[in-house]
Order: structure tokens, then C-alpha cells, then sequence
């Protein structure tokens, strides 16, 4: 069986083998491994490569697998985020910041319309009792900036744009 | 198995801390009572008290920041004593007033000494009057943006502006230049009016290349002082602590007595009881500088207790109901070395943005000799989002330096929390980091950390695309099983239908 | 971090024991090697372990038992050392012999000794000779009934039959009367020759109200021998060690100092070197003799750990690395004192019936001053039927014996591991058991605590029933809406059938 | 709600209200209950019984719920014995032993067809490198005792009854 799986923007193929009930043969770039693999539970994965030890956590969705070990978490992807963006690949030309989690706006230091620098504070917004300040990611001018000071936003939102 | 004056110990508080005061509780034979607010039903503490009531909503403001709420509670319940853990009310005076008033033990000092230590200029103040060192500053709150020009200019740059009120590394600003002042000083008071509702601010002259140790104090009702030694606390970023240890691997025994010694002098100059910390900043000579004093127990309180075997909970308990010290200051001897890590919910590969969540998978690495978890989560927890990132403190002791530190890479090893992110590989970084194993750092350490390339984790990429490989076979195999099932239920049901049919 | 004498070693055991060791490897920068049968596929010791190798078939003389196959393993993945962990081969004169045959450092003293402390009948005669006062009986195995029935009656009953290469608890049989003895013979030598392959037996004279105490010792290459203090191993059922603690309440310090002595002189006298610990049977007026002598870390050691701070497994491993002891018997400081419980999967209200099985939901104790869990298992692994019981080993310390046994009852109480039966129950009823807070015990504590009636537990029974029948309610509640969810299922299917027959 | 469950043979009627989402009102006998109920996952449960605090798993089954808290576990039968025997209700007159744990038969000590006192060891039982003497559970005739030394048995297999 022959996978493509993506870890930022690279593609990775892997030939996989089942040679026994537990055992795998993976070809992975150049190189050949042989895994044993233990499922813990459905998640849970002890895999034994050539007599090293790893454990992982692989939770999957229909679009990709995050694996976590030692501690960090590994976003890989089932497909190309050109795939994802229909094939198209178009370059971005306008830069979305997003939260990355949820909170409250406590300040607004830049407004609409207004040109930013790179790593210029545009908002501040508040977290677990912490205040973060909210950076432009490139020259620009902010655009998008819908919010004022007070307001909830939830994770995956759109904060602001820099065209 | 004596009886405690205190039958039951209502604990304000969450999270971990509020988990460690009802250990001590269930080990002195005390009821602990437990308060959680809407996000916290299903929390640790509330699982692991023998009581527990509910405070409300979920903001802090209208749980546990509500004095009102907390109290009615404690009388209901019949509560004789109140612990406040740390942050949230334990350093607010109304909150003690009203159990003086109401004739509940407050698990503390006194509200007038929980005032002074309260606001930073009134406990320097007070220091000044009593001889001890204090590092040159403003006395008073800043009045306005001209004394904010004027005490800069005077004291000289860089400076720190600091919220009166503020703890915890909220509302604190370093500024290099005038440029920077009146942004700042907005910024902190903004910070320090949503922390502590107090937005007065005062500034100090900014130490190069300092150290932020800290002395842990007990004191009692019999005007008994002693110091347990030192915590060094210079591991910070944006002035919030990360990691501590004891003893410091900058102190010399000779200044180590003297800081003991002055922390001493400090407590019993306001007539100090409970445990407490005084906090000095030391600069690259050793000289050192009362900063602040906490009238509660430190989130770092555990290092002290694994070197000198003190459980400084049950110390608290029992000077609140009105027992001696335990021990005197000769009987005071610690023993090895013991670092603690901060766990937090933040992910260091994004600023340290924070990651509240449901915690999806939990190991927490325990056993062998020297290493202890105290920690607020289970799996499944849903890490909120309204309090402070703390998940657990994991905790290392070792016969030396060196051995605490690698016993604590070792737990560290074990450690899983998954479903959100956390500043375990953070940690991993700074302990392999040849200065700090040697002891060679100062509060500048991780943001010069910060500007050094992190490798680590780059070779697991490998192994986990493996185990995602291995994972999208098993699942297409079980899928194509399914299929094959459903095609078989289609195929039986197609006959069943046809028999139907028949009749 | 300078590189220590070993890269690599390999731990021939499972369990608690090897996760022990595991982390003893890491923490000194050596990469642990695990070795498991096919039921411990995934066991905690793989998981945690850098390398791990499969043994094969799960009954132990195919795998942990099985010399060649280890040595093997050893060899192909280039171990330096071995680490035998208690039980299995750890006190095989064979594994011995073959790893100085190949090279191999084996984290034990040398086959000579190991088989001269292995055969209980050796050992006695050996001490002997050194002068050491050993239990009366006989010093060769018995050779026939007619001889196991004379001297029976020469050493007078009560009298124990014993397996010379016995140990743990197992070949061991107390004989009050004559009648018995011919069947007690036979029961032993049966138990002997299935757990040790070799059926010979020696008896003893069976002292009364006994105590059962051992002495921790080290020893280096440069016959530098230290004891690190005793171990009160008095809690036993059926001769199997149950719970442990030091300093002994019994002991006084003449007494233990006496021991400590004598214990180096035996360790000196067979010129030993490793970890070691000499077993002392104590009658009620304080007199000692000589039981026997373990080559190998015992299953108690972390109490003895616990007051030390001195890390028992690292210093096996520096030992058999060929340097001198770390530290003087002058430097030896024991402070506070320490308990273990042997979390057993077991029933201990079906007289201790065997629970293996599948752990269905963990929560351990963690965090808090003075506990540790030294566990191999995990939420969801399968206990297997194969090997022995032990679960997980619970220790606490305190300041005092009082707060170490307070400090023990909380995390007791803490402790959930469902789906199988554990002991956890039974070691609540020890703690909180009068005689045994005060410390008045000996070897027939639990048999007296069996003959009581157990009311623990029957308070639950109300607010179980109150949790099913919540259960059921919230179940019926689901099963309807998934009954009313099938049947618009059914009527949406009617529907489009509808639609299909029109076409 | 009405509900009935059997704990040793003794049945325990329930009356259940539920007052909230999470508030139940709980008729045991002559008590009534007042509990808040979190389910931490399906089987996890955090009840609190009038400010008292109670951690219990509950596994179900459909004949079955076992409940495990503070260390112990408590089988709560939806039926009673005499409703699971079908209605019938028969004393028992013989009294069968069946194995709580999978393991070898070492030794048979006592052979069929011979009277056992109560208490007496009928055979030996290896598991987990324990040798346990499994005892008649009363006087009577040894009977159904199929096993000879080295057998395998498993979990809830017949050792023998005595009649």
C-alpha cells in the first residue's frame, strides 16, 4: 500500500508492507524500516523500530493525523494543502490572522485602514489571565478589523487581514 | 490520632493548589470543603474533597474573587477555617476583615499585615522604616505621566514599572527608553485594573544581570520566626516565573545566612505570621534588595518542602489554629538538591500562546525516589479557559545538584498530556541547556534562550510520520472490513426483504 | 554529564522492578535494554524502556527464566551489563557464571556468593563460621521423613520446613504437631521444585512473637561495606512480606546499631559486593539470629531510599562499574521515617484469590510531599496470569511514623485501579488498625486481623446503589432516544421505499 | 422512575425524580437523596449526595451493574437470583465450586466419590506463582471433579460440586 502524507507543505510517500500480523516493512524516502506495532488501544501506538522503542498517540480525522510524542504534537496531513484549496496553489497575496484559541479583546491599538509594520502590535487580546499582544505578520495595511474592545471571540476566528 | 482544633477547612481556590491544601487536610484528619465554579464541575479538587458547593458562573469575579459567596458558604457548611491558596483572594484584606469578623480562622496573617505586603509602596515603605534593603525607587504610586518623566530621568534608564497591587508577573513593565514610558505605563495599568482592580503604579530602578531569590518564612502566634533557605527563581519569562530551585547555584553560604536572616527581620517587623516569602532581587555582586513579600503560600513552595521534609501546608494549618512551630531553626537542615517545573497549557512553538482544551490523554510520569506531581487535571479534564495556564508542577529532588536535574529530564521523558499544547518541550530545552546545568544564569536566561534555534523534537518528524502510516493502514483495513459487513447486512436484508416478499 | 563506564544495559525482568530500573539507567545517561514475553507485548517496562526485544512464549522458563535467550539478546545489542532486578534469575549462580563467561558485567555480587546465599543451608553454615548467631536447625537439608521426624522432635515444635532455595515467601511451611509434618514436607518440596527447581528442604526452629527485620547494606569492589539501616518486614501473610517500614517501631537504637554491625560483618565475610540485604529473625526480648542473606535489590528497598535520599539502584550499577561507594557510614543519615504497601491483584475479600485481568480505569495517587507509586502497569494493559501479583508499591514518608502512616492512608484513599481486585482495601483496615499505629506488632498481625470482622466498606453500599440507579435512569433515558432514532430511521426508510416503489 | 436492585440477595427499591439536568431526587428506603450528578465520561460518575463528595465507576451490563468506589467494587443485579433461575426460587441442595481466576491444577488432593468435611482442601490451584488450596465450601460427596494435575482451567469453569 502506497500513502502521501504531508508535514509542513512536504510530501512524504511511504510504501507499507504487512509482513505479519504486527510487523510492517515501511519504505520511507531512502530508507527501508522494520516495525513492530502494538496497538495499545485504537489510538495508542507502540511502535518498535529495528528494537527502539516509541510511543504515539495518533488521532485521526478524514483530513489528516496528529500524532503526539515526547511531548509534541505532529499535524500530518492525508492531502497537499494545494489539494485542499482545490488545486488551485495560488500564492497568497493577503495575510488572515487568526485566534488560536479563545478570548476577550482588551485593547484595539491599530485601526482599519491603517498601515502596519511587520511585528507591529495591532490588538491585545486576553486568555487565561494572560494579555497577549497581537502581531502583524507582514508590512501592510489592516483590513478586516471587525472587533472592539470587550468583545468574546472564539478559537479559529478572523482578528484581522494585512493586504 | 489526636483531634485538630479545625474540624473542616473550606480551601477558595482551584486547580492544583486547592488539590494540595485538601491533601494536607486529609492528613491531619481535617474535612477539606471544596468550591468550584460552572467550569470547574467536574475538576480535581471538587473530585478529590470530602465536600464541596457551588460558587456560580464561571468568571472569576463571580466566583472565586466572591468574597460574599465563599463566606456564606463557609458559615453553611460550618467551616472553622478558611485557605486561600494563592492568587484569586489571598492577598486581599477585605477578604480576611471579614472572617475576623465573621470568626473564622483566616489561614494567614492578619488583615492589617496582608494590607501593607499588599500594595508594593507600602511594604517598602515599611521595609525602609525597619533597616532592611530596598532597591531604589519611587515610595509613592505615580501620580501622573510628568513624575512618571521626572522619577525615570531622575533614577535613571532602564526602569521598571510596577502595578502596586500587582504579583504573579501581571502588571510589570521594563522600559529602556522615554519613548517607551507613556505606552507603558498605560499597558501595565490597563493589565493591573483587570487583574487586581487597583490601577496605581510605581516604578524602580531596573538591576542589570539580576538574580530573583527568595527566602520561604514561618512564623507563629508566639512571635517565633524561622527562614527555611532560599528559592532561586531567576528562570522567568516576561517576569513570570518558569522554574525554580533550591539552594541557588548563585549564592554563596555567606550571603545565603545573611538573606535568611534579614527575611527574619522583615517578618517580625510587621508582626508577621503564617508561612511567608520575601522576595529580593540580587544583583551580579550579591548585593540584594527586598522586592516584595508574599503573605501566602508561593506556587514554589514545593522545593523547599523536598529539602527540608517540612510539609508547609500542615505549617500553615497549624499556626492558624494557634500551634508553635513545629521546629526551631537549628532543626532546620536541608538536604540535596530539588527544581521545580511550571506546566503550563501554552504552546512554546507559538509564543506561548495559551491552549485551553480537553486533555485527550494523560501520563503523568511517577515512582522512583525523588520525583513528585502536584497537579490540578485528569484525562479528560477540560482545561479552562477563564483561569491561569497552570496544569501541574512536577517536582525533582536529588542528592545533588545534578541528579534533580536529570531525574526531572527523566520524568519529564515520561510525561504525557495531550489534546493541547503544553511547555513540556520548553523545559527539556532549558535543562539540557549547558549554562543552566552548570548554574550560569540570570532572569535574562530565556530570553536569550529564546533566540537560539530549538532541534529538538526535529527527529521524532520521522517516527511520526511511521506511526501515521502504520495508523492509515489499520484504518483503511477496518474501513474495508465495515464495507464488507455493510454490504453483507445489504446483502441479508436483500434476502430477508425477498422472503418478505414471498408471503 | 561525563559518560559513565556502562552505554547500555539490559534489565532481565518485567514489571515494577524493571520500570525501576529503566528509570535508574536513564537518569545516569545509560540507554535501558527491555527484554518481554509475548503477554508483556506491552507491557509499561517496553514502554518505557530505549530498547526492547522479544523473549517469546509467556511462561516464565521460556522467558524470563531462560538464560540463553537473554545472554543472546545481551550480546546482539551490545549491553554491557545486566541487571536481574528480584525474582526470576536474580539469585541464579548460572546467569552468573555465564556473564563473566561473556563478558558481560552482571549488577550483582559474584556466582560464588550468589550460590553460597542462595542455598539456605550453605549460607547458615557459612555464617556460622563467621561467628554470626544463626536460628537453630538443622545446617544440611533433610534427607528423608525418617530424619525430618527426628529432628523435628530434637528441635521441638513449633518448627518451619523451609526450601533451600527458597525465598519471597514460597517453600515455607510452619509445623505445630507431629501429624503434619510428612504432609507439610510434601507440600514445600512441591512448591519448591515448581518455583525453584530443587526440592531439597531444611527446617528451623520456629521462634514466637517474631519479628522479621533485615539490614540494607552496600558494598564495592574495594571491601568497603556500609548498612543503610533496617527494614520491620513483621507485616506478612502466610510468609509472604506485606507491608514495610522503617525505622522499625520495635528496634531500639542499641539494637539496630548492633545489627547494622553484624550485617557487615556477614557481607564481609564472603567477601560481597553490591546492594545486599541481610534478614534477622527478632524474638520478643530483642535477640537476633541470622535468616538469610539476599544478593539482589529487595522489593522493600525504596523505603529504605525514601529516608536515606540515596538511590539503591545507582549505586548497584556504579558498584558493578568498578567505583568505590559514594558515601561513608558516617555520611549515612537517615531522616523521617517510611512505608510501603504491595498493591496486590488480589481479593482480599476471597482469601486473596488471584485477580488478573484487564485495568479498566487507573487513577494513582500523585503529588503531595513524601509519596511515591513504584507501578508497571497502566489504564488498560492486561495483568497477566503468568507472573507474580504485584501491581504497584505504594510509599510514603513523613517527618514522623504518624504522618508517613496518615500520609499513606490519604493516597490509599486516592488510589482507583478498577477492573480487576486489588489489596488496597485490606491495607486501609492495617493502617487505621489500633495495634499497628502504635506499632505494637509482630509476624502474626494479619492472621489476628483476619479472625476480625471487616466492617470497612459497607457504608458504601448505600451511595453505590444510588450510582446504578442513576446509572439505570440516564441508560433508559439513551436507549429511548436511540429507540426513537431507529424508529424515524425506520419511518424515513418506509418513506423512501415509498418513493422507490413509485418508480 | 421506579427500579429495582439486588445486592446479596437483598432487593433495594428506588424511586428516582429528576429535578434538573443534573439534580436527581432519590427514594431509598425511608431516606429521600438529594444528588447533583457529573458524568466525567459515560461510566465515570461524580456524585454529590447533600455537599458530600463520591467518586463511582459504574460498569453496566444488561443483567448488571458493577460499581466501584473506594477501592471496592459492588455487583448491583438488575434481576434477583430467583428471577435469573426463572422464577423458581429452589433451594440450592448441592453446592458447585467454579474457579474465580484462570490457572493450573497442581495437585487433587481429595478424589470423587469421598466425603469432605467443610473447609477441607479438595485440590491446588497455581496462578500468578501462587499455589492456593481450594476447599469444599461444606460437607457432602465429592462429585464432578474432572480435572487431573497439569490441567489448564479457566475463569468460571466447574472444579467439582459437593452433593
Amino acid at each position: 500500500m502506497n500513502i502521501s502524507l504531508w508535514f509542513d507543505n512536504e510530501e512524504f510517500r511511504l510504501g507499507l508492507n504487512r509482513m505479519e500480523e504486527n510487523k510492517f516493512q515501511v519504505k520511507l524516502k531512502d530508507r527501508t524500516f522494520n516495525l513492530s506495532v502494538e496497538f495499545v488501544n485504537d489510538h495508542e501506538i507502540l511502535l518498535n523500530v529495528d528494537g527502539r522503542i516509541h510511543n504515539a498517540i495518533v488521532c485521526s480525522n478524514t483530513t489528516s493525523h496528529t500524532v503526539f510524542m515526547n511531548g509534541r504534537s505532529f499535524k500530518l496531513e492525508k492531502k497537499s494543502a494545494s489539494q485542499i484549496l482545490g488545486g488551485i496553489g495560488e500564492k497568497q497575496v493577503r495575510k488572515d490572522v487568526k485566534t488560536s484559541m479563545p478570548g476577550r479583546i482588551v485593547d484595539i491599538l491599530t485601526r482599519e485602514g491603517e498601515n502596519v509594520e511587520e511585528g507591529q502590535a495591532v490588538l491585545i487580546l486576553e486568555a487565561m489571565k494572560m494579555q497577549n499582544e497581537i502581531k502583524s505578520p507582514r508590512a501592510g495595511i489592516l483590513t478586516h478589523l471587525k472587533f472592539k474592545p470587550g468583545d468574546l471571540v472564539d478559537t479559529g476566528v478572523l482578528l484581522f487581514t494585512v493586504e | 490520632m489526636e483531634t485538630f482544633p479545625f474540624k473542616k477547612v473550606l480551601i477558595a481556590n482551584r486547580g492544583e493548589i486547592a488539590v494540595r491544601v485538601i491533601r494536607a487536610c486529609r492528613e491531619m484528619g481535617i474535612i477539606p470543603v471544596a468550591v468550584f465554579s460552572d467550569a470547574d464541575k467536574k475538576a480535581l479538587h471538587v473530585r478529590l474533597a470530602e465536600e464541596a458547593y457551588p460558587l456560580g458562573a464561571s468568571s472569576p469575579s463571580e466566583s472565586y474573587l466572591n468574597i460574599e459567596k465563599i463566606l456564606n458558604i463557609a458559615k453553611k457548611c460550618r467551616a472553622e477555617a478558611l485557605h486561600p491558596g494563592y492568587g484569586f483572594l489571598a492577598e486581599n484584606p477585605e477578604l480576611v476583615k471579614h472572617c475576623e469578623k465573621e470568626g473564622i480562622h483566616f489561614i494567614g496573617p492578619s488583615s492589617r499585615v496582608v494590607k501593607i505586603m499588599g500594595k508594593k509602596t507600602a511594604s517598602r515603605a515599611a521595609m525602609l522604616n525597619a533597616g532592611i534593603p530596598i532597591v531604589p525607587g519611587t515610595i509613592e504610586p505615580l501620580l501622573d505621566e510628568k513624575e512618571l518623566v521626572y522619577q525615570a530621568e531622575k533614577i535613571g534608564f532602564p526602569v521598571l514599572l510596577k502595578a502596586t497591587s500587582g504579583g504573579g508577573g501581571k502588571g510589570l513593565r521594563l522600559v529602556n527608553r522615554k519613548s517607551e514610558l507613556i505606552s507603558s505605563l498605560k499597558l501595565v495599568r490597563s493589565e493591573a485594573m483587570s487583574s487586581f482592580n487597583d490601577e496605581s503604579v510605581y516604578m524602580e530602578k531596573y538591576i542589570e544581570e539580576p538574580h530573583h531569590i527568595e527566602i520561604q518564612i514561618l512564623a507563629d502566634h508566639f512571635g517565633r520566626v524561622i527562614h527555611l533557605g532560599e528559592r532561586e527563581c531567576s528562570i522567568q519569562r516576561r517576569y513570570q516565573k518558569v522554574l525554580e530551585e533550591t539552594p541557588s547555584p548563585f549564592l554563596d553560604e555567606d550571603t545565603r545566612q545573611k538573606m535568611g536572616q534579614i527575611a527574619v527581620r522583615a517578618a517580625q517587623s510587621v508582626e508577621y505570621r503564617n508561612a511567608g516569602t520575601v522576595e529580593f532581587v540580587v544583583d551580579k555582586n550579591k548585593n540584594f534588595y527586598f522586592l516584595e513579600m508574599n503573605t501566602r503560600l508561593q506556587v514554589e513552595h514545593p522545593v523547599t518542602e523536598m529539602v527540608t521534609g517540612i510539609d508547609l501546608v500542615k505549617c500553615q494549618i497549624e499556626i492558624a489554629a494557634g500551634l508553635p512551630l513545629r521546629c526551631s531553626q537549628e532543626e532546620v537542615r536541608p538536604r540535596g538538591s530539588s527544581l521545580q517545573c511550571r506546566i503550563h497549557a501554552e504552546d512554546p512553538d507559538l509564543d506561548f500562546m495559551p491552549s485551553p482544551g480537553e486533555i485527550i490523554h494523560l501520563r503523568p510520569p511517577s515512582g522512583g525516589l525523588g520525583i513528585r506531581n502536584d497537579t490540578g487535571i485528569y484525562e479528560g479534564f477540560i482545561v479552562p479557559l477563564e483561569y491561569d495556564p497552570l496544569l501541574s508542577k512536577l517536582i525533582s529532588w536529588g542528592e545533588t545538584r545534578e541528579e534533580a536535574i536529570l531525574r526531572m529530564l527523566r520524568a519529564l521523558s515520561e510525561y504525557q498530556i495531550y489534546g493541547i499544547k503544553t511547555t513540556i518541550p520548553f523545559f527539556k530545552r532549558i535543562l539540557h541547556h549547558p549554562k543552566f546545568f552548570k548554574g550560569d544564569y540570570n532572569t535574562h536566561f530565556i530570553a536569550d534562550l529564546e533566540k537560539e534555534m530549538d532541534m529538538n523534537g526535529k527527529q521524532d518528524t520521522q517516527i511520526a510520520i511511521l506511526a501515521a502510516g502504520v495508523k492509515t493502514y489499520v484504518d483503511n483495513r477496518s474501513e474495508m472490513k465495515q464495507s464488507r459487513r455493510k454490504l453483507s447486512q445489504w446483502k441479508l436484508r436483500g434476502r430477508s426483504d425477498g422472503f418478505s416478499n414471498r408471503f
